[in-house]
């Protein structure tokens, strides 16, 4: 599905990512994880055209889509969140979701002028998809709120909302996992591997949470300062020294007396 | 599974405790309904609970970032349920918020002197402290913190408010986003803090982890305490852990 | 009172020439008084002035309050407008359709002579076209054949310049640079630059005095530019010689006057109550002064009556009268005698509505003005 | 070879000199609205007007000195007379704040906002000055004019081309350099200027941190009403003092600021020259010069000019766009809200 | 309900106006609240809908101006056969330059050698341009300067002017936007207030244009004249039984004339902008104002979104410009002052409340009012405070005098007291 070729992305003198190369298979789940400053967002952004790569490229399905724009790629099907969330505050939690699908008819002016009635139909299909969305996420209670006002928890939720809206070949995830309690964590997890079946999603998400990634991912991949350290299931991974050395670490050292 | 919601603390009374607050943002709907936290001087105490259930509220309200139509805090025995944020600041308390917790133009080193805003007295080795807690926070020390990853800029945060040298610590999940070395890392460093006689009040998602080294957790569902327990009294309990540990 | 007369006193008291039109509002309202206290006119009607403000540059404001001094003052006539882009809008939006007669004391723009006006709209300040042949004679004997010019960059200075760079080239001279400079801005260095890049003997400097033009000539001074200038109207006057004194001596100038004595009388007339050398000033009090005189041939304050015999009081034959005698116009007019109004500009009505402008020459000799004759 | 020297002499009496002065009575301007830009967060729009109050108060003292015959011999009695004119100022912006400001910040309103409210700001100052000293233009410049000027210079050099330096000028560029730097080490180096740009970055952790936001905001205010009343002041002292011409400054000043990128002082300064000089010197006629250069027979007789000058102020806004183009936030890399 | 009941508010100011001064007073200061209206309008979609800081108001409307002159002058016969051609030439070349430019920074990679070329291109054709373009001005400036001295306009019904107001604008709009919509917030702002300071600079020098600041004046009214209907019988007559005496009734069915036309435009444009606003565009609109990391990254293509409502706004505002100087009946360039046409509108926009197109109508219509109507008040205040004083009291005086100064003073105060009590506009946008 996506390929990535001596990817290298560096900020004044910083290599932020360093000739890394790596394929994500249609169909994976494939996990990107790795110490904090890996590169591994750096890399998401360059690949969903936010940064111009310094050198190498990226590959869509054999085609070349390196340095495409953000809303080229996502008519491609190629859609991510955001490690912060990127809400659109001053909308209400469904309008959020609302503006996602693409070529809606009354995206351009003429229509919104003049075909109103087709567009009232179009809008109540969305509605309803969105409060399908929500309902799944679990903040169908926040439908009419502000996204400006959500926790950050449920803002985490509406950025995966969103990917939900439209059918997408891949879905990059940055830490969707990031400040939600654990428990909706399992059923977004439930979500992704539901997507990833019924509608043969691809996804490649970012965590630092383990069980959550050694759960879902099959391949996993290891970055460190920029490049990848390794590749693999989930639990060899989990058993490799220099992972562990460099991200994993062998757990709490003092323990407390209670 | 037994209920201690408002039973009053064991041990001597708590250093910072807000108590049965209620209240909301501006006009809005009331978020928290008479909550109530609180941690023994030199202690942890870790609140959980779902997205949106009021963890973040609370912390902001015990630190008088929004008012409360009822309840009050008190820090060590003295009421300072009416004192504005940065005069909690001079007394000693210290807060992390969850977003937006670090000075983005500003280098990395600046916002740790910063943190120290108040302090009189030479700084230097705090920061080298920090710096051996976050190393590559040594390594960025000239960068605009804005220019961080994630996990960075969450470490920037703690930093920032360790160098305020607080006698009460508050962190709105802390750990989100960092990788497990450095969370490990962390936690050790918390339960050294608290062993100075910090106390320390945390949000945590990292649940089990946190609550591993709680004296003192509570389970918050919409603004108000559902569970209050021992952090290992809450981790035992099968149906806390179904609900808000993720099993 | 048995009966009061409202005039319109219609000038850019805010905007770019805020600081001119407190001393011309005065000198229009010096001539009211001198009406009311002598209690001539139309048997015992007093005249009383309604400021308002044309801001100079905002063509709707202005004719929303000259729209408002009629309907609401019930005014009988507007003295003004000042500028020429406000005088156009008003006369044509608001004086000519409710047969309100204007008369400017300053509007100089040659094209409102085409305006359609229905025979209202007057000026006591000459056309540009006129003034600008009397500079280039002035010059032209004084021996002057090569200059640099800059002018404010509105229909004055524009106008101004264009009419005189004709006539100056037409009687041989060049003009080496005709640069504009823009009233009220920061800096006039760029313009002094290329003015004295370009040369010439003389800088003549179309602009106003207490503006653009001060500045230029300051800035020209202190760079060594040039150090003798010519001034038309719109620069002399008591605040050119305070400023600059004996740093321009030798330049020279030229503004509306008269050998007639008029200017000097109103000079006195003025004492403190109007600065009687600041621009415009005394073709305000004409301006007032006919349009009560006018008034007063016509037997009625109607500006359907009254507008026709604006010409015939301004012009021979009759008695001439002088600044300080309206009392005796007044009289005369009301014996149905016969009046030529000289004033304090020689006030002389031709073609459509203009004043045919006498000049007189002046040099700045050690630092004082000085009048070199009239013609 | 005298001739090269002629040349050289007036392209330093009619660009170089003029424009450094103009540029850096500029950058005085702007620096003031960079600050505000840089920790308040919004374009205050009334800072023409304020640096017309300093004036005009500096003015009103200078003019009481003046007649008790206090002077500083060679300098300007204004000069003399400023702190006065700072206090007034200071005075009249804190109350601005109090009354105005502090209550969209207290709301948090978008910086918009308080952009158009500081018009508001605007047009009571403007009216304010007015008020008091009236429309016209005054003259309080006393002391020597000239360092050297024209005229003394030819007979010093023999040169047929003169020099004019005025003191106005001369003090106005070393201010100008010393003010920037003080500012610039004030706001990088000293822990109360971290904390302004810290408060100006992140208002709630700021508070956090203990940091005063009233302290803050105060200082701010105070620091521009000292550098408006030194703009104000010394740009009167080299021109002369108009309220309206005060406002038309604002222009200018405002693409000084944003070509240097607000909130940066070394933007302020950089952007002031750049302005100046792209409004002095594109516009020149090199006629002169070439005439010195050229020998006779090529002597130009059009004017060698790019543009007339009525297009200086078009000319200055096309090279800020084109700095823009390349440097989407000024050149020393300015913030944008 | 807030809003009917503000807009109630407003109108009757109107009416009260229309009482107690008269009815041509208010009637004037309704039509030109109309044209504020839409150029509030304008400003309002490009800030309320996209949050661009457009500051170039002003230049914009100064460009519908002039297109109302160039359709609706009559030609100058004797200005065209003297360089009429030779200005197009010119133009064309000029044109050419830019689109060689163009071409040249397409094909070639970029690197010094480009921005080299750029450049003399650039320059080359700079000279070009004058080149051609100068002999054609002084030709045409010569003839009969006091009166013409420009090219005319192409003598058609000055209504078709208000549509071609909207294409210049457009046009400038675009090319601009192609530019400088890479800048953000006050970045923008002072590069689009310097190319408004440019047009008006153009404007007041070009005359073989439009006459430069020599004015053009007499412009062909689409509403008849009021004195030829004071010297109809049949109009007179219907006045007299209304038992209005012709003048005013004249002066007064003319004001109306012109409030229908604007009024008919004001509508039709509102109704589109709340068309479009409550639309998805709409939706699109916010969220890219909102976050444009986010808005891209959801597929919307914010640059050309961002132009497209850059070039609308604008569009809206150049309208406006055409039927001002319709009103007025001249063109004055000097007049074209930022803080009357680029501030005052924005006032209008923020207090009426941006990003609700009702909001800045209203807007539109109260701080017209205001600034036209605080004189009176400033001069009213004055005397009230100086009542007490004798007449030769020299701080009366003074006063008195400055009284003029008021009016910007009062009109600060309004606008501060407006914002404090209502602090995100009138009406707000949610
Ligand atoms: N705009 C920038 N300028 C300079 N350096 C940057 C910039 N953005 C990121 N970096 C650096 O690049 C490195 C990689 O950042 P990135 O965000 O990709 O890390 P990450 O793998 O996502 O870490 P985390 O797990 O904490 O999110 C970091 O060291 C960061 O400091
Ligand atoms: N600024 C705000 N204005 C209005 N409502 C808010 C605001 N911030 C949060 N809320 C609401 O208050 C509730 C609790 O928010 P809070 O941030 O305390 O949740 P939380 O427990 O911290 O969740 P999370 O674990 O996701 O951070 C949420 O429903 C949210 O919608
Ligand atoms: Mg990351
Ligand atoms: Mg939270």
């Amino acid at each position: 599905m996506i390929e990535v070729r001596n990817m290298v992305k560096s900020f004044g003198g910083f290599r932020a990512v360093d000739d890394a190369s790596l394929t994500i298979e249609t169909g994976s789940i494939t996990g990107l994880i790795g110490p904090n400053g890996a590169g591994k967002s750096t890399l998401f952004n360059v690949i969903a055209g936010v940064h111009k790569p310094t050198s190498g490229q990226v590959l869509m399905d054999g085609e070349d889509i390196t340095g495409l724009a953000p809303h080229q790629l996502f008519h491609k099907g190629l859609l991510r969140s955001f490690q912060i969330a990127h809400e659109f505050s001053t909308m209400t939690v469904r309008e959020n979701l609302m503006m996602v699908p693409a070529a809606q008819t009354g995206e351009t002016l003429w229509n919104a002028w003049f075909r109103r009635g087709q567009i009232a139909a179009e809008e109540r299909a969305l509605a309803e998809k969105a409060d399908e969305v929500l309902d799944f996420l679990t903040i169908s209670h926040l439908t009419h709120e502000l996204a400006g006002n959500l926790s950050g928890g449920q803002k985490k939720l509406l950025e995966l909302g969103r990917t939900m809206m439209v059918d997408a070949k891949i879905v990059f995830l940055d830490e969707v996992g990031a400040g939600v309690n654990r428990t909706l964590l399992r059923t977004i997890g439930e979500a992704i591997q539901r997507l990833n079946r019924e509608r043969g999603y691809t996804f490649c998400l970012i965590e630092h949470d383990m069980d959550f990634i050694a759960r879902l991912c099959d391949p996993v991949i290891v970055m460190a300062s920029g490049s990848v350290l390794a590749q693999g299931k989930a639990d060899e991974i989990m058993q490799n020294e220099a992972v562990i050395e460099a991200y994993l670490g062998t757990g709490l050292k003092n323990k407390v007396e209670t | 599974m037994t209920e201690h919601a408002s039973a009053p603390l064991a041990g001597d009374a708590p250093f910072l405790i807000g108590e049965a607050m209620s209240g909301g943002y501006g006009t809005g709907p009331d978020i928290l309904h008479g909550c109530t936290i609180a941690v023994n001087r030199g202690e942890i105490a870790v609140i959980v609970g779902p997205n949106g259930a009021g963890k973040s509220t609370a912390m902001k309200a015990v630190f008088g970032m929004l008012d409360l139509h009822s309840g009050s805090v008190r820090l060590d025995g003295q009421d300072i349920t009416a004192l504005s944020p940065q005069e909690r600041v001079s007394r000693g308390m210290g807060f992390v918020p969850q977003t937006s917790n670090i000075f983005t133009s500003m280098t990395v080193e600046e916002n740790l002197e910063m943190g120290a805003f108040l302090r009189r007295d030479d700084i230097r080795p705090t920061m080298e402290q920090v710096y051996d807690l976050f190393p590559i926070l040594r390594d960025k020390r000239r960068q605009p913190a804005g220019e961080l990853s994630g996990g960075q800029r969450q470490q920037v945060a703690v930093g920032r408010a360790l160098m305020t040298k607080p006698s009460v610590l508050m962190l709105d999940e802390p750990t989100a986003g960092v990788s497990p070395i450095v969370m490990d890392e962390l936690f050790d460093r918390i339960i050294e803090i608290a062993r100075t006689g910090i106390s320390i009040l945390m949000v945590e998602q990292n649940a089990r982890q946190a609550l591993e080294i709680a004296h003192r957790g509570y389970v918050l569902v919409q603004g108000a305490n559902a569970y209050t327990d021992t952090g290992k009294a809450l981790l035992a309990d099968p149906e806390v852990r179904r609900t808000f540990l993720g099993g | 009172h048995s009966n009061e007369i409202k005039i319109g006193v219609l000038l850019g008291f805010t905007g770019p020439i805020e600081s001119l039109t407190p001393s011309i509002a005065a000198g229009a309202e010096l001539a009211m008084t001198e009406v009311n206290e002598s209690g001539l006119l139309l048997d015992g009607a007093t005249v009383t002035p309604v400021r308002g403000d044309s801001t100079c540059v905002d063509a709707s404001a202005a004719t929303a309050v000259a729209e408002r001094q009629i309907t609401d003052d019930g005014i009988k006539g507007i003295m003004g407008a000042d500028c020429s882009g406000v005088t156009g809008a008003v006369l044509a939006n608001v004086a000519v359709p409710n047969g309100i007669v204007m008369i400017s004391p300053s509007a100089t723009s040659p094209a409102l002579s085409e305006a359609e006006d229905n025979g209202l709209f007057f000026r006591t300040a000459p056309s540009d076209a006129r003034q600008g042949e009397v500079m280039a004679d002035v010059l032209m004997e004084q021996g002057v054949k090569e200059v640099a010019v800059t002018y404010t960059n509105n229909d004055y200075g524009k106008g101004l310049a264009d009419a005189f760079q004709a006539a100056f080239e037409k009687a041989g001279g060049k003009v080496t640079i005709s640069a504009a400079h823009e009233d009220g801005k920061g800096d006039y260095s760029a313009e002094v630059g290329a003015l004295d890049s370009a040369g010439g003997e003389r800088l003549v400097v179309v602009g106003y005095v207490d503006q653009g033009g001060s500045g230029i000539v300051r800035a020209a001074l202190d760079a060594g530019a040039f150090d003798t200038f010519h001034f038309p109207d719109g620069m002399i006057g008591d605040a050119l010689t305070e400023k600059f004194g004996d740093e321009i001596e030798g330049s020279s100038g030229q503004l509306p006057g008269t050998d007639s004595p008029g200017g000097d009388k109103f000079k006195e007339l003025a004492g403190d109550a109007a600065d009687a050398s600041s621009p415009f000033t005394p073709e305000a009090y004409d301006a007032a002064a006919l349009m009560m005189l006018a008034m007063q041939a016509a037997g009625s304050a109607e500006p359907g009556d009254y507008k026709d015999k604006i010409e015939m009081v301004a012009n021979a034959p009759g008695e001439q009268i002088f600044p300080g005698e309206l009392a005796k116009a007044l009289e005369i007019l009301k014996n149905g005698g016969d009046i030529d109004y000289v004033g304090a500009t020689a006030v002389e009505l031709i073609g459509p509505g203009e004043s045919a402008g006498s000049y007189r020459e002046i040099t700045i000799k050690d630092g004082k003005i000085e009048t070199v004759k009239y013609r | 070879m005298s001739d090269i020297l002629n040349a050289l002499v007036a392209i330093t009496n009619f660009i170089l000199i003029p424009a450094t002065a103009y540029g850096s009575q500029l950058a005085l301007g702007a620096l003031g609205v960079t600050l505000i830009y840089g920790i308040l967060r919004f374009s205050n729009f009334a800072h023409g007007d304020t640096m017309a109050f300093g004036a005009m108060s500096t003015i009103l003292v200078t003019w009481w000195l003046q007649s008790q015959g206090i002077g500083l011999g060679p300098l300007p009695t204004a000069l003399l007379a400023l702190p006065a004119g700072v206090a007034a100022t200071v005075l009249l912006v804190l109350v601005t704040d109090r009354t105005v400001y502090r209550f969209y910040r207290r709301a948090k309103a978008k910086p918009v906002f308080l952009v158009i409210v500081s018009m508001g700001v605007m047009f009571v100052y403007n009216g304010l000055v007015r008020f008091i000293i009236g429309p016209d233009d005054q003259n309080f410049a006393d002391g020597a004019r000239f360092l050297i000027s024209a005229r003394d210079f030819k007979q010093m050099t023999g040169l047929d081309e003169g020099l004019a330096i005025r003191s106005s000028q001369a003090i106005t560029i070393v201010t100008a350099v010393i003010v920037v730097a003080f500012l610039f080490w004030f706001l990088e180096r000293t822990r109360t200027g971290k904390s302004m740009r810290a408060f100006s970055d992140n208002e709630d952790l700021a508070l956090l941190s203990g940091i005063n936001p009233e302290r803050v905001v105060m200082l701010t205010w105070v620091l521009v009403a000292a550098l408006a009343t030194i703009a104000g002041v010394l740009y009167g002292l080299d021109k002369s003092f108009k309220p309206f011409t005060y406002f038309q400054l604002l222009l200018p000043i405002f693409a000084a600021a944003i070509v240097g990128g607000l909130g940066s002082p070394l933007g302020a300064i950089a952007g002031g020259f750049i302005i100046a000089f792209s409004e002095v010197a594109i516009t020149y006629a090199f006629k002169k010069v070439a005439g010195y250069l050229l020998p006779e027979a090529w002597e130009p007789d059009g004017l060698v000019q790019l543009l007339s000058t009525d297009y200086k102020f078009a000319v200055s806004f096309v090279i800020l766009v084109i700095v823009l183009l390349f440097r989407p936030t000024g050149l020393f890399r300015g913030k944008a809200v | 309900m807030r809003t009917v009941f503000l807009f109630a508010l407003v109108g009757l100011l109107f009416v009260v106006t229309g009482f107690t001064s008269s009815w041509n007073v208010a009637l004037g200061i309704f039509n030109m609240g109309l044209i504020s209206a839409i150029m509030a309008l304008g400003v309002n979609m490009q800030w309320g809908y996209a949050g661009l800081f457009n500051v170039g108001v002003v230049g914009f409307v100064a460009l519908g101006g002039l297109a109302a002159v160039l359709v609706g002058m009559p030609p100058t016969p004797d200005a065209w056969s003297a360089g009429g051609p030779r200005i197009l030439l010119a133009l064309l070349a000029g044109a050419g330059a830019v689109v060689a430019t163009i071409a040249l920074r397409r094909a070639m990679r970029p690197g010094w050698s480009r921005a080299l070329a750029t450049v003399a291109v650039l320059v080359v054709g700079f000279f070009l341009f004058r080149a051609i373009l100068d002999p054609a001005v002084e030709a045409i400036e010569a003839v009969n300067p006091s009166s013409t001295g420009y090219l005319g306009g192409l003598g058609l019904p000055v209504l078709l002017g208000w549509p071609a107001g909207a294409l210049l604008a457009a046009g400038a709009a675009w090319a601009i936007g192609k530019t400088a919509l890479g800048l953000r917030s006050d970045y923008l702002a002072i590069a689009t207030l310097g190319i408004a300071e440019i047009i008006i600079a153009v404007l007041k020098n070009e005359d073989w244009l439009s006459r430069g600041v020599k004015n053009v004046i007499g412009l062909p009214r689409p509403v008849p004249y009021e004195v030829d209907l004071q010297s109809s019988e049949s109009f007179v007559a219907r006045a007299r039984d209304w038992g209005i005496d012709p003048v005013t009734a004249s002066s007064i069915t003319v004001k109306l004339a012109y409030a229908g036309l604007f009024a008919l435009v004001l509508l039709a444009l509102l109704w589109l902008a709340q068309m479009a606003l409550n639309s998805p565009w709409g939706r699109m609109m916010r969220a890219i104002r909102d976050n444009e990391t986010a808005a891209a990254a959801m597929g919307k293509d914010v640059t050309a979104r961002h132009l497209q409502i850059f070039v609308l706004g604008s569009a809206i505002c150049g309208i406006a410009g055409a039927m001002m100087v319709t009103l007025d009946g001249q063109l004055t360039p000097g007049s074209y002052q930022p803080l009357r046409f680029t501030f005052l509108v924005w006032v209008m926009v923020i207090v009426g409340g941006s990003g609700n197109n009702l909001g800045a109508v209203l807007g539109g219509f109260l701080i017209w009012f205001l600034w036209v109507q605080v004189e009176p008040i400033g001069l009213w205040v004055m005397e009230l405070v100086t009542s007490g004083m004798d007449g030769g009291n020299p701080l009366r005086q003074h006063l008195i005098e400055s009284a003029a100064h008021m009016r910007l003073l009062t009109m600060g105060v309004i606008l501060l007291v407006v914002l404090r009590f209502s602090p995100r506009g009138l009406l707000p946008e949610r």
